[in-house]
Protein backbone atom coordinates (compact mmCIF):
# COMPACT_ATOMS: atom_id res chain seq x y z
CA UNK A 1 0.00 0.00 0.00
CA UNK A 2 1.67 3.46 -1.43
CA UNK A 3 -0.27 5.97 0.23
CA UNK A 4 -3.97 7.39 0.70
CA UNK A 5 -6.41 8.09 -2.51
CA UNK A 6 -5.53 11.55 -1.57
CA UNK A 7 -1.83 10.71 -2.85
CA UNK A 8 0.02 11.05 0.60
CA UNK A 9 1.34 8.77 3.09
CA UNK A 10 1.32 9.07 6.73
CA UNK A 11 4.39 7.99 8.82
CA UNK A 12 4.73 7.72 12.44
CA UNK A 13 8.34 9.95 13.27
CA UNK A 14 10.45 8.69 15.85
CA UNK A 15 13.37 10.77 17.27
CA UNK A 16 16.16 9.20 19.48
CA UNK A 17 18.23 10.42 22.67
CA UNK A 18 20.02 13.71 21.73
CA UNK A 19 17.47 14.23 18.64
CA UNK A 20 14.55 13.83 21.15
CA UNK A 21 15.83 16.24 23.23
CA UNK A 22 16.72 18.52 20.23
CA UNK A 23 12.99 18.01 18.29
CA UNK A 24 11.59 18.33 22.01
CA UNK A 25 9.63 15.35 21.51
CA UNK A 26 9.89 11.39 21.12
CA UNK A 27 7.44 10.58 18.11
CA UNK A 28 5.21 12.92 16.06
CA UNK A 29 2.92 12.06 13.12
CA UNK A 30 3.56 13.77 9.20
CA UNK A 31 1.76 13.61 6.39
CA UNK A 32 4.21 13.99 3.16
CA UNK A 33 3.03 14.31 -0.73
CA UNK A 34 3.50 11.26 -3.07
CA UNK A 35 5.89 10.07 -4.15
CA UNK A 36 7.62 9.87 -0.58
CA UNK A 37 11.06 9.44 0.60
CA UNK A 38 13.07 9.68 4.53
CA UNK A 39 14.38 12.45 3.47
CA UNK A 40 11.17 14.03 2.27
CA UNK A 41 9.92 12.79 5.79
CA UNK A 42 12.93 14.78 7.28
CA UNK A 43 12.76 18.01 5.28
CA UNK A 44 8.86 17.72 6.61
CA UNK A 45 10.02 17.16 10.10
CA UNK A 46 12.04 20.26 10.52
CA UNK A 47 9.06 22.61 9.52
CA UNK A 48 6.83 20.71 11.48
CA UNK A 49 8.82 20.90 14.79
CA UNK A 50 11.07 23.89 15.36
CA UNK A 51 13.23 21.59 17.09
CA UNK A 52 13.82 19.58 14.73
CA UNK A 53 15.69 22.12 12.13
CA UNK A 54 18.76 21.93 14.61
CA UNK A 55 18.86 18.00 13.17
CA UNK A 56 22.06 17.43 11.26
CA UNK A 57 21.50 17.45 7.20
CA UNK A 58 21.97 13.83 6.75
CA UNK A 59 21.12 12.22 9.96
CA UNK A 60 21.24 8.01 10.27
CA UNK A 61 17.54 6.84 9.65
CA UNK A 62 15.53 3.62 9.91
CA UNK A 63 11.96 2.39 8.37
CA UNK A 64 10.40 -0.50 10.55
CA UNK A 65 13.35 -1.19 12.47
CA UNK A 66 15.82 -1.62 9.93
CA UNK A 67 18.55 1.01 8.52
CA UNK A 68 17.54 2.75 6.02
CA UNK A 69 19.45 5.44 3.34
CA UNK A 70 17.78 8.48 3.42
CA UNK A 71 16.84 8.02 -0.55
CA UNK A 72 14.43 4.88 1.02
CA UNK A 73 11.23 5.11 -0.09
CA UNK A 74 8.42 5.54 2.89
CA UNK A 75 4.87 3.61 2.70
CA UNK A 76 1.61 5.03 4.38
CA UNK A 77 2.01 3.36 7.78
CA UNK A 78 5.57 2.59 8.35
CA UNK A 79 7.06 3.90 10.99
CA UNK A 80 10.40 6.56 10.58
CA UNK A 81 13.34 6.79 13.51
CA UNK A 82 16.06 9.47 12.95
CA UNK A 83 19.09 7.87 14.93
CA UNK A 84 22.02 10.38 16.71
CA UNK A 85 24.95 8.22 15.64
CA UNK A 86 25.16 5.21 17.18
CA UNK A 87 27.30 4.18 20.55
CA UNK A 88 26.17 0.92 21.72
CA UNK A 89 28.47 -1.92 22.81
CA UNK B 1 13.70 -8.46 24.00
CA UNK B 2 15.31 -11.57 24.21
CA UNK B 3 18.81 -9.43 24.26
CA UNK B 4 18.53 -6.55 26.34
CA UNK B 5 18.35 -5.92 29.85
CA UNK B 6 18.41 -3.54 33.04
CA UNK B 7 19.87 -6.15 35.12
CA UNK B 8 23.64 -6.27 35.75
CA UNK B 9 25.15 -9.19 33.23
CA UNK B 10 26.56 -12.36 34.23
CA UNK B 11 28.61 -14.48 32.85
CA UNK B 12 27.53 -18.18 33.80
CA UNK B 13 23.93 -18.43 32.72
CA UNK B 14 26.12 -16.67 29.42
CA UNK B 15 28.13 -19.20 28.86
CA UNK B 16 25.56 -22.23 30.17
CA UNK B 17 23.60 -20.77 26.81
CA UNK B 18 26.54 -21.64 24.30
CA UNK B 19 28.00 -24.59 26.01
CA UNK B 20 27.74 -27.62 23.83
CA UNK B 21 29.79 -31.11 23.45
CA UNK B 22 30.77 -30.61 19.86
CA UNK B 23 32.41 -27.02 21.42
CA UNK B 24 35.95 -26.90 22.29
CA UNK B 25 36.52 -23.48 22.14
CA UNK B 26 34.81 -20.25 23.86
CA UNK B 27 35.53 -16.84 23.70
CA UNK B 28 33.61 -13.95 25.18
CA UNK B 29 33.85 -10.64 25.03
CA UNK B 30 32.36 -7.43 27.40
CA UNK B 31 32.53 -4.36 27.00
CA UNK B 32 32.48 -2.18 30.56
CA UNK B 33 32.35 1.06 31.37
CA UNK B 34 36.13 2.94 31.42
CA UNK B 35 36.78 5.51 33.75
CA UNK B 36 40.70 5.89 33.12
CA UNK B 37 43.15 8.82 33.17
CA UNK B 38 41.82 10.31 30.39
CA UNK B 39 37.97 9.86 30.94
CA UNK B 40 38.17 12.34 33.19
CA UNK B 41 36.02 11.15 35.96
CA UNK B 42 32.96 9.44 34.30
CA UNK B 43 30.86 7.89 37.26
CA UNK B 44 28.47 5.62 34.99
CA UNK B 45 26.97 5.64 31.02
CA UNK B 46 23.24 5.85 31.06
CA UNK B 47 22.35 3.68 27.75
CA UNK B 48 19.16 4.32 26.12
CA UNK B 49 17.78 2.37 22.92
CA UNK B 50 15.05 2.17 20.26
CA UNK B 51 14.78 -1.16 22.35
CA UNK B 52 12.42 -3.05 19.71
CA UNK B 53 14.99 -2.00 16.83
CA UNK B 54 17.89 -2.76 18.83
CA UNK B 55 16.64 -6.65 19.74
CA UNK B 56 15.77 -7.01 16.06
CA UNK B 57 19.08 -5.84 14.97
CA UNK B 58 21.15 -8.18 17.47
CA UNK B 59 18.64 -11.08 16.38
CA UNK B 60 20.06 -10.01 12.44
CA UNK B 61 23.63 -10.27 13.72
CA UNK B 62 23.56 -13.36 15.66
CA UNK B 63 21.85 -15.14 12.91
CA UNK B 64 24.50 -13.83 10.06
CA UNK B 65 27.33 -14.72 12.12
CA UNK B 66 25.81 -18.07 12.39
CA UNK B 67 25.67 -18.32 8.84
CA UNK B 68 29.01 -17.36 8.37
CA UNK B 69 30.46 -19.61 11.52
CA UNK B 70 28.17 -23.03 10.84
CA UNK B 71 27.75 -24.78 13.89
CA UNK B 72 28.80 -21.29 16.16
CA UNK B 73 26.66 -20.57 19.08
CA UNK B 74 25.99 -17.34 20.04
CA UNK B 75 24.40 -15.72 23.32
CA UNK B 76 24.70 -11.46 23.53
CA UNK B 77 23.20 -9.41 25.91
CA UNK B 78 23.25 -5.68 26.28
CA UNK B 79 22.50 -3.78 29.10
CA UNK B 80 20.46 -0.65 29.60
CA UNK B 81 19.65 2.30 31.66
CA UNK B 82 22.46 3.31 34.50
CA UNK B 83 25.59 1.12 34.15
CA UNK B 84 28.21 2.12 36.95
CA UNK B 85 31.94 2.62 36.02
CA UNK B 86 33.69 -1.04 35.65
CA UNK B 87 30.35 -2.91 35.31
CA UNK B 88 29.94 -4.10 31.53
CA UNK B 89 27.44 -3.04 29.41
CA UNK B 90 27.69 -5.57 27.05
CA UNK B 91 28.51 -9.40 26.72
CA UNK B 92 29.02 -11.38 23.91
CA UNK B 93 30.01 -15.31 24.25
CA UNK B 94 30.43 -17.61 21.21
CA UNK B 95 31.17 -21.36 21.57
CA UNK B 96 32.50 -23.21 18.20
CA UNK B 97 34.51 -26.08 17.84
CA UNK B 98 37.90 -25.18 17.18
CA UNK B 99 39.04 -21.89 18.75
CA UNK B 100 40.34 -19.73 15.80
CA UNK B 101 36.57 -19.38 14.71
CA UNK B 102 35.23 -18.51 18.45
CA UNK B 103 37.15 -15.63 18.60
CA UNK B 104 36.66 -14.72 14.91
CA UNK B 105 33.12 -14.42 15.72
CA UNK B 106 33.30 -13.01 18.62
CA UNK B 107 35.25 -10.08 17.18
CA UNK B 108 32.66 -10.07 14.27
CA UNK B 109 29.52 -9.36 16.43
CA UNK B 110 30.83 -6.59 19.00
CA UNK B 111 32.20 -4.87 15.57
CA UNK B 112 28.63 -5.45 13.89
CA UNK B 113 26.95 -4.06 17.18
CA UNK B 114 28.97 -0.98 17.12
CA UNK B 115 28.12 -0.34 14.12
CA UNK B 116 24.42 -0.89 13.75
CA UNK B 117 22.57 -0.78 16.91
CA UNK B 118 20.64 1.56 18.05
CA UNK B 119 22.08 2.54 21.14
CA UNK B 120 22.90 6.14 22.66
CA UNK B 121 24.84 6.57 25.74
CA UNK B 122 24.77 9.41 27.95
CA UNK B 123 28.61 10.02 30.45
CA UNK B 124 27.68 10.99 33.82
CA UNK B 125 30.64 12.63 35.63
CA UNK B 126 31.51 13.30 39.21
CA UNK B 127 31.36 17.05 38.45
CA UNK B 128 27.62 16.68 37.76
CA UNK B 129 27.46 17.18 34.27
CA UNK B 130 26.42 14.75 31.28
CA UNK B 131 27.54 14.00 27.90
CA UNK B 132 26.19 12.30 24.93
CA UNK B 133 28.72 10.24 23.05
CA UNK B 134 29.33 10.64 19.28
CA UNK B 135 31.84 8.11 18.92
CA UNK B 136 32.87 9.59 15.37
CA UNK B 137 34.21 12.13 17.93
CA UNK B 138 31.39 14.98 18.32
CA UNK B 139 30.86 14.77 22.49
CA UNK B 140 28.11 17.34 22.47
CA UNK B 141 27.37 18.29 26.73
CA UNK B 142 23.78 18.68 27.33
CA UNK B 143 25.06 20.59 30.95
CA UNK B 144 25.13 19.35 34.81
CA UNK B 145 21.75 16.81 35.67
CA UNK C 1 51.15 -22.58 41.57
CA UNK C 2 49.29 -19.67 41.38
CA UNK C 3 47.99 -20.70 38.00
CA UNK C 4 47.04 -23.97 38.57
CA UNK C 5 44.33 -25.80 40.49
CA UNK C 6 42.28 -29.00 40.11
CA UNK C 7 38.85 -27.52 40.82
CA UNK C 8 36.21 -26.58 38.25
CA UNK C 9 37.37 -23.00 36.34
CA UNK C 10 34.83 -20.33 37.74
CA UNK C 11 34.63 -16.94 35.41
CA UNK C 12 33.39 -14.25 37.95
CA UNK C 13 36.66 -14.59 40.38
CA UNK C 14 38.59 -14.67 37.15
CA UNK C 15 37.05 -11.44 35.28
CA UNK C 16 37.38 -9.95 39.02
CA UNK C 17 41.06 -10.44 38.84
CA UNK C 18 41.42 -8.23 35.50
CA UNK C 19 38.52 -5.61 35.71
CA UNK C 20 39.94 -1.75 35.97
CA UNK C 21 38.75 1.37 35.08
CA UNK C 22 41.16 1.94 32.73
CA UNK C 23 40.11 -0.90 30.90
CA UNK C 24 36.77 -0.80 28.22
CA UNK C 25 37.24 -4.45 26.79
CA UNK C 26 37.85 -7.84 28.18
CA UNK C 27 37.82 -10.73 26.31
CA UNK C 28 37.77 -14.55 27.83
CA UNK C 29 38.70 -17.68 26.33
CA UNK C 30 37.44 -21.14 27.89
CA UNK C 31 38.93 -24.32 26.24
CA UNK C 32 36.59 -26.84 26.85
CA UNK C 33 36.49 -30.96 26.65
CA UNK C 34 34.89 -31.71 23.88
CA UNK C 35 32.77 -34.88 22.72
CA UNK C 36 31.61 -33.91 19.29
CA UNK C 37 30.23 -36.80 16.84
CA UNK C 38 33.89 -37.20 15.54
CA UNK C 39 35.43 -37.59 19.07
CA UNK C 40 34.16 -40.91 19.59
CA UNK C 41 32.48 -40.68 22.97
CA UNK C 42 34.77 -38.99 25.15
CA UNK C 43 33.89 -38.54 28.48
CA UNK C 44 36.83 -36.86 30.13
CA UNK C 45 40.22 -35.96 29.89
CA UNK C 46 42.67 -36.60 32.42
CA UNK C 47 45.17 -33.75 32.42
CA UNK C 48 48.30 -34.25 33.98
CA UNK C 49 51.28 -31.54 34.21
CA UNK C 50 54.72 -30.48 35.05
CA UNK C 51 53.36 -28.91 37.32
CA UNK C 52 56.48 -26.71 38.84
CA UNK C 53 57.06 -25.78 35.13
CA UNK C 54 53.57 -25.37 33.39
CA UNK C 55 53.05 -22.71 36.50
CA UNK C 56 56.53 -20.55 35.67
CA UNK C 57 55.76 -21.17 32.06
CA UNK C 58 51.97 -19.45 32.45
CA UNK C 59 54.01 -17.18 34.45
CA UNK C 60 56.36 -16.04 31.74
CA UNK C 61 53.69 -15.98 29.43
CA UNK C 62 51.70 -13.57 31.17
CA UNK C 63 54.24 -11.68 31.53
CA UNK C 64 55.62 -11.49 28.26
CA UNK C 65 51.92 -10.76 27.18
CA UNK C 66 51.86 -7.51 29.11
CA UNK C 67 55.15 -6.41 27.73
CA UNK C 68 53.79 -6.76 24.27
CA UNK C 69 50.36 -5.03 25.17
CA UNK C 70 51.12 -2.43 28.26
CA UNK C 71 48.57 -2.09 30.69
CA UNK C 72 46.87 -5.47 29.46
CA UNK C 73 45.56 -7.01 32.78
CA UNK C 74 46.01 -11.00 32.30
CA UNK C 75 44.64 -13.46 34.44
CA UNK C 76 45.39 -17.78 33.61
CA UNK C 77 43.68 -20.74 34.75
CA UNK C 78 44.79 -24.23 33.31
CA UNK C 79 42.73 -27.25 35.43
CA UNK C 80 44.34 -30.49 36.25
CA UNK C 81 43.16 -34.09 37.18
CA UNK C 82 39.90 -35.06 35.51
CA UNK C 83 37.81 -32.75 33.30
CA UNK C 84 34.50 -34.47 32.30
CA UNK C 85 33.44 -33.34 29.08
CA UNK C 86 31.89 -29.98 28.39
CA UNK C 87 33.68 -28.28 31.49
CA UNK C 88 36.95 -25.94 30.86
CA UNK C 89 40.36 -26.93 31.18
CA UNK C 90 41.51 -23.39 30.41
CA UNK C 91 40.30 -20.40 31.44
CA UNK C 92 42.29 -16.78 30.07
CA UNK C 93 40.72 -13.14 31.31
CA UNK C 94 42.39 -10.27 28.71
CA UNK C 95 41.47 -7.07 30.11
CA UNK C 96 42.97 -3.58 27.69
CA UNK C 97 41.80 0.09 27.20
CA UNK C 98 40.43 -1.12 24.09
CA UNK C 99 38.77 -3.99 22.66
CA UNK C 100 41.14 -5.20 19.72
CA UNK C 101 44.04 -5.44 22.34
CA UNK C 102 41.97 -7.45 24.69
CA UNK C 103 41.16 -9.93 21.87
CA UNK C 104 45.02 -10.13 20.19
CA UNK C 105 46.66 -10.02 23.91
CA UNK C 106 44.05 -13.22 24.91
CA UNK C 107 44.67 -15.18 21.23
CA UNK C 108 48.23 -14.63 22.21
CA UNK C 109 48.04 -16.57 25.61
CA UNK C 110 46.22 -19.54 24.06
CA UNK C 111 48.74 -19.66 21.06
CA UNK C 112 51.64 -20.06 23.51
CA UNK C 113 49.80 -22.25 25.70
CA UNK C 114 49.29 -24.61 23.24
CA UNK C 115 53.22 -24.14 22.36
CA UNK C 116 54.71 -24.18 25.22
CA UNK C 117 52.86 -25.81 28.75
CA UNK C 118 54.39 -29.02 29.89
CA UNK C 119 50.97 -30.39 29.79
CA UNK C 120 49.36 -33.66 28.94
CA UNK C 121 46.19 -35.33 28.74
CA UNK C 122 44.90 -38.87 28.38
CA UNK C 123 41.19 -39.18 26.45
CA UNK C 124 38.64 -41.60 28.56
CA UNK C 125 35.72 -42.52 26.31
CA UNK C 126 32.62 -44.03 27.23
CA UNK C 127 34.21 -48.01 26.20
CA UNK C 128 36.66 -47.91 29.00
CA UNK C 129 39.56 -47.07 26.62
CA UNK C 130 42.33 -44.48 27.31
CA UNK C 131 44.49 -42.56 25.08
CA UNK C 132 47.08 -39.90 25.14
CA UNK C 133 46.20 -37.11 22.81
CA UNK C 134 49.08 -36.12 20.50
CA UNK C 135 48.26 -32.96 19.04
CA UNK C 136 50.86 -33.32 15.92
CA UNK C 137 48.72 -36.25 15.52
CA UNK C 138 49.34 -39.72 16.75
CA UNK C 139 46.98 -40.71 19.40
CA UNK C 140 48.76 -44.01 21.15
CA UNK C 141 46.41 -46.25 22.76
CA UNK C 142 47.17 -47.20 26.44
CA UNK C 143 44.75 -49.71 26.59
CA UNK C 144 41.38 -50.00 29.12
CA UNK C 145 41.70 -48.53 32.69
CA UNK D 1 79.29 -24.87 38.37
CA UNK D 2 80.01 -27.51 35.64
CA UNK D 3 80.79 -30.68 37.12
CA UNK D 4 82.27 -32.64 39.95
CA UNK D 5 86.48 -33.04 39.99
CA UNK D 6 85.99 -36.32 38.36
CA UNK D 7 84.89 -34.78 35.04
CA UNK D 8 81.06 -35.69 35.35
CA UNK D 9 77.75 -34.32 35.93
CA UNK D 10 74.96 -35.45 38.12
CA UNK D 11 71.77 -34.61 36.77
CA UNK D 12 67.99 -35.54 37.91
CA UNK D 13 65.93 -36.90 34.63
CA UNK D 14 62.19 -36.47 34.78
CA UNK D 15 59.79 -38.60 32.99
CA UNK D 16 56.07 -37.24 32.40
CA UNK D 17 52.90 -38.90 31.02
CA UNK D 18 53.42 -41.10 28.52
CA UNK D 19 57.23 -41.28 28.67
CA UNK D 20 56.69 -42.48 32.29
CA UNK D 21 55.23 -45.11 30.77
CA UNK D 22 57.44 -45.74 28.21
CA UNK D 23 60.54 -45.92 31.08
CA UNK D 24 58.58 -47.50 33.45
CA UNK D 25 59.88 -43.94 36.15
CA UNK D 26 59.09 -41.27 37.28
CA UNK D 27 62.27 -39.94 37.54
CA UNK D 28 65.78 -40.81 37.96
CA UNK D 29 69.22 -39.92 38.99
CA UNK D 30 72.35 -40.24 35.42
CA UNK D 31 76.09 -39.00 36.11
CA UNK D 32 77.60 -38.76 32.35
CA UNK D 33 80.97 -37.68 31.62
CA UNK D 34 82.10 -33.39 30.61
CA UNK D 35 81.08 -31.92 28.68
CA UNK D 36 77.32 -33.05 28.77
CA UNK D 37 74.36 -31.74 26.76
CA UNK D 38 70.95 -32.93 26.90
CA UNK D 39 71.08 -35.29 24.05
CA UNK D 40 74.23 -37.21 26.38
CA UNK D 41 71.91 -37.38 29.04
CA UNK D 42 69.03 -38.80 26.95
CA UNK D 43 71.52 -41.50 25.31
CA UNK D 44 72.59 -41.99 28.76
CA UNK D 45 68.80 -43.05 29.66
CA UNK D 46 68.17 -45.03 26.71
CA UNK D 47 70.91 -47.35 28.04
CA UNK D 48 70.18 -47.14 31.62
CA UNK D 49 66.71 -47.74 31.46
CA UNK D 50 65.44 -50.74 29.85
CA UNK D 51 61.90 -48.95 28.78
CA UNK D 52 63.64 -45.38 28.06
CA UNK D 53 64.74 -47.12 24.47
CA UNK D 54 61.20 -46.52 23.26
CA UNK D 55 61.65 -42.77 23.81
CA UNK D 56 61.92 -40.76 20.25
CA UNK D 57 64.99 -40.40 18.70
CA UNK D 58 64.65 -36.36 19.91
CA UNK D 59 62.47 -35.81 22.55
CA UNK D 60 61.46 -32.36 23.85
CA UNK D 61 63.64 -31.55 27.25
CA UNK D 62 63.28 -28.83 29.63
CA UNK D 63 66.70 -27.92 31.60
CA UNK D 64 65.68 -26.40 35.16
CA UNK D 65 61.75 -25.80 34.20
CA UNK D 66 62.43 -23.84 30.82
CA UNK D 67 62.46 -25.71 27.48
CA UNK D 68 66.02 -26.30 25.63
CA UNK D 69 67.58 -27.87 22.55
CA UNK D 70 68.54 -31.60 22.87
CA UNK D 71 72.14 -29.63 22.15
CA UNK D 72 72.02 -27.69 25.37
CA UNK D 73 74.57 -28.17 28.12
CA UNK D 74 74.05 -29.63 31.65
CA UNK D 75 75.76 -28.81 34.67
CA UNK D 76 75.37 -30.48 37.90
CA UNK D 77 72.34 -30.76 39.89
CA UNK D 78 70.43 -29.78 36.76
CA UNK D 79 67.27 -31.15 36.19
CA UNK D 80 66.35 -32.37 32.93
CA UNK D 81 62.71 -33.70 31.61
CA UNK D 82 61.42 -35.33 28.88
CA UNK D 83 58.74 -33.71 27.35
CA UNK D 84 56.01 -36.05 25.48
CA UNK D 85 54.51 -34.05 23.17
CA UNK D 86 52.35 -30.81 24.66
CA UNK D 87 48.69 -30.56 24.94
CA UNK D 88 48.27 -27.84 27.36
CA UNK D 89 44.90 -25.49 26.70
Amino acid sequence: MKGTPGGTVTVRVRFFARYAELAGRAEGTLTVPLPATVSDVVDRARHEWPGASALPPEPLAAVNLRHVRLDASVSDGDEVALLPPLAGG
Amino acid sequence: MTHLTTAPLLLEPLLAEVTAPHCGGTCIFLGTVRDGPEDGGVTGIEYSAYDVMADAELERIVTETRRQWPGARIAVRHRLGLVPAEEASIAIAVATPHRADAFAACRHVIEEVKQRLPIWKKELRADGTATWVDPSGHPSMVGPQ
